[in-house]
């Protein structure tokens, strides 16, 4: 299992945090973004669809994570996001990172899922509950999910 | 030359493929492309200030020369997460 | 399962995210501490031995969750603390949040797992490699793990 | 009166015990306690400053008055997470 992905399967948060974990590891932080019921506008949603430019996407995920490194010290991360047909409750992206103290891990994560939102190549279409869809883009820094 | 066009989102939706190869004259640029698909697909043409286009994995600028068997990837605004 | 709790059995992060999110949840953040195999002070650590005042640390854990939900809006919270012997790998603590987005998610774990540690009646004594012992307190904010 | 006392790491380990019941005469407080505690095992005076204690379930002031009944809790300075 590659530490970054985009992928059509459900994902796992176990499985990437066992991928960054190491007995150097004190504090691990998991950042799950997961689909609603509710939209940002107040509309009930029935399901999201995302697509991907997925080696821009994987490559995006890579600089992010050197990023976080320099920032915040000596840190692993692991980031997943999911694409196709998503109904609610399902996980679209899931962050972990893991480190020796638990500040950096916070701040490695937080900084990681806003840089993910702002820049890398993935797209997403709520489907409502009234049969409408709409591409939704990442105006604001903390849409949800993700 | 040839060049494979990708698209993705909305602009997928409006161009009406995923991707697509197109025969431009040789010294074409990137900025070239583009007129290329508005002229078939008017309704795009607002969309450009906003789409970043990424050239065999890498964002690039309007004015980069194309070679033949370039990607180009178009990139509307992002909603991932 | 309760949210709050302080047990001898391990740990399981999944447990804790299913008690937390519903379909208005669009962010989930989870905290992990993880024994490690160094101490603050450079030693080697064979294992941590945990214990706790169980009745006070759980309504210790409550208040917390109380108070996160004032500062950071309405969210989720189960605090799940290890006791008992722990070896190097093992998850000491388990913090998780769930909130419609993720901005108050990250503050509300963060803002738990540091008065956690601050407040709550838990005792830790460090086992090392050596063979010798000693009783650790949280003198600073980012004493890891936890 | 009979006080009952739970201890926790170091101090459990001085006193030698996790609970203890102690008589005490009516009328002592939470401090008379503690003072029948160092009477026991002296080496645990220099950690009263660093100690919180509890009764019943809440932390509580040395001049409390103790109950027949009363539980009283001793809280090192802690280290979990």
């Amino acid at each position: 299992m590659n530490r970054f992905a985009v992928s059509e399967h459900p994902l796992d948060a176990a499985v990437l945090e066992n991928l960054v974990c190491d007995d150097k590891c004190g504090g691990l932080v998991t950042f799950s973004g997961i689909v609603r019921a509710r939209s940002d506008d107040g509309r009930d949603v029935s399901g999201l669809a995302y697509e991907a430019h997925v080696e821009l996407a994987i490559a995006e995920f890579e600089q992010i994570a050197r990023e976080a490194g320099e920032r915040f010290g000596e840190c692993a991360i692991a980031i997943h996001h999911r694409i196709g047909d998503l109904v609610v409750g399902e996980t679209a992206v899931v962050v972990v990172v893991a480190a020796a103290h638990r500040a950096a891990t916070f701040d490695a994560c937080r900084f990681a899922i806003d840089a993910l939102k702002e820049r890398a190549p993935i797209w997403k279409r709520e489907a409502f509950v009234d049969g409408t869809t709409e591409w939704r883009e990442n105006r604001c820094t903390d849409e949800a999910p993700g | 030359m040839t060049v494979r066009v990708v698209a993705f989102a909305r602009l997928r939706e409006l161009l009406g493929f995923s991707q697509c190869e197109f025969d431009l004259p040789d010294g074409a640029r990137v900025d070239d492309a583009w007129d290329v698909l508005v002229a078939g697909v008017p309704a795009i043409a607002d969309l450009r200030a906003s789409t970043r286009i990424a050239c065999n994995g890498g964002v690039t600028e309007g004015a980069r020369a194309l070679r033949d068997g370039d990607e180009l990837a178009l990139l509307p605004p992002v909603g991932g997460g």
